[in-house]
């Protein structure tokens, strides 16, 4: 679904990586691994194609994507139902009963109409997560997206990794904590550029 | 894949956009309650004679509208880009090129619009012969558009910056002021019992023109911004 | 036709050719100024009505000439460096603004400090002066705009979307301030207009536009010089340069 | 040669200071335009030196390029 | 406990918000150059002849000033807010008083400090009669130190709010109109004339007083805001 | 060094926890744990002495106290050596060779002058953990301190709060991860209120 061939990246006088070829099949989960300033999120943005300029290399996307980022890109004044239903990536139009049933995947049940401000950080979080539920997008870029989730709502993040890969779809993220999906996983060393 | 038609997405995100900015009723208010403050500033500040401050009353008027834009187009992308929103937008499958021109739309509708709707009031408070008015609230109409899409830009073009307030003005100013000169002149014009349909003609021509071309340079800007 | 577009993208060889260009223009182009100056202010007969202040005109007026056609410069830099991404042109962009600020800046204080005593004022809101005064602004928002992005190629490309807005408004502003000046018609000031200037006046001041020209055309590639090295640190030449030019 | 001394060409006819201070500010500005460039390449060819010389043991990533 | 001394901590702090209002060197010309933007838009939108721009120019220099503290004032604690830094300054053992003073200092020097210094060339470029330039170099002084401490209050009491931006300004603005009239009123009796010495004399009062009462408040108003 | 009794919060018209109570001793670490949304941020902040209103029951602060909250305080223009060196807390007076000290113990050696929003999510997380290593006040409360921290980093961390502890320091964190130091551990289940 996505291929990307001797990618390098130099950021601030610094060879964050170099040489990193990369294929993600269907039913696949890989692992991007580094230390905090490895160039995890940098990769990720060029992969989705954020970022245009400064690296070298080829990436091909044969198939649609969704890109979960550090940021939560969710609105503090809008209610989580409104943020998912106008949402800004345009991949939308789902059903009001949809986005209920998302919300309550995520542990959002009742809070559905507060303003997404007063949301504790972890459920800042799941407002975006909850898009996991509406996406019908074949491969998933996802950053970090264990972040303020407590243990619970891990594993339900990995159940429904292991479902979304059941349906033929892709994952790729970055993570400091190992996932536990009964898939293939392979893991991507940024360090030094192996698939393992 | 559920991808949403252009159309419809550019009205979802209108309709956001107005929300975010309207989420409180207080706040269709605030802007009104901050023209009408600042237009009270110049007779404090240049002298209460009435007869002056009748012929000055235009050009108070279009630089009041054209110093609220200002202030509100640098917000125009800010938030989105810090939260992440516009880095979904860019990845969205419908073209940059129209949801610009929505999120421009919104910001507009917010300010330049209500200024022009409301306009006649507050040329009554300065003492605008009321001849003037109409040429005042369409000149204002058309021109407060032309000031958001250049505005855009400026935003677009700064929002990835980690200190773009001051800068987006500078970029932007020199591109008001050929719309601070026909949208005034368009008012004097009629105050002083001519057409002001040449001057009209010319906002609504600058309009086209960049109706066609800014949301171009906004997408382009956003994508630089992102990419920062 | 092609190999020298593509020599011209390449930094090394326009790093050497402007060197030797350099190298015989900017001694002429020094000696010009100081002919051409020496040309203005001691050769030529005054003004019969301005008398000597109006030899401020030989860098007045190229000052004004040139940072005008600059911007045009800048602006073409600009549309190559977004549609064909060639790396040079972002980086003669890059080196535009700045040249140009500083010309609008001698044009309009050289302008204020003849305005003194012919007209007894400092500054008007004249079309042209206005005009000007928002070219400088023009000019600046570039150099700002590039300072403040940290990644230089990034910058490079925002200030090519700037410059070519601006390319789009410059014959807009200019029309308007125009207008704006001639609906108001304020009696008390009026330019002489061009067509007036003598022959003996005119040959050194079209003498010094062309000087100016070259003045713009060697700072535009000393600092395109600079900027080359700046961004090609990590190549090999640049580091076989920097052990050639070792002193001792 | 229209002036018949030097401090009639100081003077001119009292628009000197006007002149001559716009010729100076001129001659300022000149001055920085041609010098700016060329100090910022010899900085940075400095700079340069230094860190060549700093990472002579480590072998730096040189990128070779036409 | 390495405690700092409260004159130490706030020379730190004002160190701080200045480095982050002008981190490079072309920073400084920033504000400057939207002053001369904001001041070239009078012309352009009231006309160019000499003698209306010079009577009204004491008017237009102060709204200019009054407008571009209105616009900074508005983010003088909002980056702090957003990032914790405002929740640690409220913890820090020093009294807030001063801390509260050392932000609207940076601000003051940024905005109203810088116009003033060159408030001279513009007055000039507007044509305002030389013998009234001193009177509003000190007007300006004076009055932009009451203005941005003013600012200051209605900033501390809206930095909380998800959509402060407008709300500040109608917060602010009934209390700015006093300096407005003081300030202009200076330089026009300057131009008429007359001294302009009593009304420098109340800005310095109402300086006095607000470099006295406005700190506490804007210590509460950071209390109130971060604890929402 | 703290003590709370009987406190009770209500927020968005839902208890959000209530009786709690707590005594936090010298060598003393307390884990607050709560799902997502369970109010622990909001006890901090209530500990911290930055929420004075709307929640009932007495906190006694003994001690000088360090607060690291959800938001980093860190200044994207600012070079993490300023950051560390100008820091609003007020709590600083370090000279420049403690603070690159600090630095390199969380792994930003090198980092010290390149502004602070080039660095990645993790390193700018870092950048507040440094403080850590500079403050003496004997109290630290700690929001999540592991969010966004790779696997070497949080094992540096704990070594930091184990000598903390050693040093006769007590720490009260939140954390959705186990934490492992070789020191008395309690933890305050928020849903009950109590402190095991
Ligand atoms: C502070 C600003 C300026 C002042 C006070 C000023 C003043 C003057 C004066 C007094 C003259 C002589 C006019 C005459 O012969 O009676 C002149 C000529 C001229 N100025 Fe300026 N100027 C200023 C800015 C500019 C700018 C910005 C431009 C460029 C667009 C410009 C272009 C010219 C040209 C082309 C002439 C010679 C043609 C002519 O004599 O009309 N000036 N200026
Ligand atoms: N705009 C920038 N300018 C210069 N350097 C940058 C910039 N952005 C990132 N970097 C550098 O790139 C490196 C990698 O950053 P990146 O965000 O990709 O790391 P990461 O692997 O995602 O780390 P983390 O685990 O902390 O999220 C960092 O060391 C950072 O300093
Ligand atoms: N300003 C507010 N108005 C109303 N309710 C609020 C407000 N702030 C927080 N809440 C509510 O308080 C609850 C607790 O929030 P808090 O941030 O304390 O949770 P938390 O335990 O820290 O969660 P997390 O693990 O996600 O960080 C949340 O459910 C939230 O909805
Ligand atoms: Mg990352
Ligand atoms: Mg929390």
């Amino acid at each position: 679904m996505l291929e990307a061939d001797d990618l390098a990246l130099e950021r601030g006088g610094r060879q964050l990586f170099s040489a990193i070829s990369l294929r993600v099949n269907a039913g696949e989960l890989v692992q991007i691994e580094g230390a905090n300033g490895a160039g995890k999120t940098s990769l990720l943005r060029i992969l989705a194609g954020l970022s245009r300029y400064g690296f070298s290399g080829q990436v091909r996307r044969r198939a649609p994507q969704l890109f979960l980022g550090h940021h939560s890109a969710v609105k503090g004044l809008l209610t989580p139902r409104e943020n998912l239903a106008w949402h800004v990536s345009g991949e939308a139009g789902n059903s009001g009963a949809e986005i209920d049933q998302a919300l309550a995947a995520v542990g959002l049940y009742g809070y559905e109409d507060v303003p997404s401000h007063t949301l504790s950080a972890g459920q800042h979080r799941r407002v975006n997560l909850a898009r996991l539920y509406l996406s019908r997008a074949p491969l998933w870029l996802l950053d970090e997206p264990f972040t303020a989730i407590d243990r619970v709502g891990v594993t339900a993040l990995e159940t429904r990794l292991a479902e979304h890969l059941g349906e033929g779809g892709a994952v790729l993220l970055t993570s400091h904590q190992t996932v536990a999906v009964p898939h293939p996983l392979r893991s991507l060393d940024l360090a030094t550029g192996l698939l393992t | 894949m559920n991808t949403l038609s252009t159309p419809v997405f550019c009205g979802l995100l209108l309709r956001r956009q107005l929300v975010l900015g309207l989420r409180k009723p207080i706040e269709i208010g605030n802007p009104l309650l901050f023209f009408a403050m600042v237009i009270a500033l110049f007779p404090l500040g240049l002298g209460p004679a009435p007869d002056t401050l009748a012929v000055f009353a235009p050009g108070i008027l279009w630089i009041v509208a054209l110093l609220s834009n200002l202030l509100s187009s640098d917000g125009v992308f800010r938030s989105d880009f810090e939260d992440g929103s516009l880095e979904q937008l860019l990845l969205a499958p419908q073209p940059l090129y129209f949801s610009a021109l929505a999120y421009v739309l919104a910001q507009w509708l917010l300010t330049g619009f209500l200024l022009a709707l409301l306009s006649p009031l507050f040329a009554v408070m300065l003492g605008l012969d009321a001849a003037a008015i109409p040429a005042l609230a369409a000149s204002l109409l058309l021109g407060t558009g032309v000031l958001s899409l250049v505005g855009g830009i400026g935003a677009a073009l700064t929002v990835g910056l980690q200190r773009g307030g001051m800068l987006i003005s500078l970029l932007i100013l020199p591109f008001y002021m050929p719309v601070l000169i026909f949208g005034s002149g368009a008012v004097q014009a009629a105050l002083a019992g001519a057409s002001a349909a040449p001057y009209l003609a010319i906002l609504g021509a600058m309009l086209c023109m960049a109706v066609a071309l800014a949301p171009a340079a906004i997408a382009a800007g956003l994508r630089i911004s992102v990419d920062a | 036709m092609w190999s020298f577009f593509h020599k011209l993208g390449s930094p090394p060889w326009l790093y050497r050719i402007s060197g030797s260009i350099l190298r015989w223009l900017l001694p002429l182009t020094l000696l010009a100024l100081v002919a051409g100056s020496v040309w203005g202010l001691l050769f030529t007969a005054p003004d019969f009505r301005q008398g000597n202040s109006y030899r401020i005109i030989y860098i007045h007026v190229p000052a004004a000439v040139v940072a005008l056609a600059g911007y045009y410069v800048m602006a073409i830099a600009g549309a190559v460096s977004l549609i064909w991404r060639m790396k040079m042109a972002d980086i003669a962009m890059r080196a535009c603004a700045p040249i140009g600020a500083a010309l609008t800046f001698v044009a309009l204080v050289t302008g204020s400090i003849w305005g003194k005593p012919t007209w007894g004022t400092w500054w008007v809101w004249d079309a042209r002066i206005t005009s000007m005064l928002i070219l400088l602004f023009l000019y600046l928002g570039v150099v700002a705009l590039y300072e403040a992005y940290e990644n230089k190629a990034l910058a490079a490309k925002a200030c090519a979307v700037l410059s070519l807005v601006g390319t789009v408004n410059i014959p807009i502003i200019y029309k308007s301030v125009d207008w704006w000046y001639s609906l108001h018609q304020p009696a008390s000031i009026k330019f002489t207009g061009g067509s007036t200037i003598d022959p003996s006046m005119l040959y050194p001041l079209l003498f010094m536009i062309v000087t100016f020209y070259a003045l713009f055309t060697c700072s535009l590639l000393l600092n395109m010089r600079a900027e080359i090295l700046q961004r090609e640190a990590r190549t090999g030449w640049v580091r076989r340069l920097a052990g050639e030019r070792e002193p001792g | 040669m229209y002036f018949e001394s030097l401090s009639a060409v100081l003077q001119m006819d009292g628009h000197g200071g006007f002149v001559w201070s716009a010729y100076l500010i001129t001659l300022v500005v000149i001055v920085y335009i041609l010098y700016a460039p060329r100090r910022r390449e010899q900085r940075f060819l400095r700079q340069l030196r230094g860190q060549i010389r700093r990472n002579s043991g480590a072998a730096a990533p040189v990128r070779e390029e036409s």
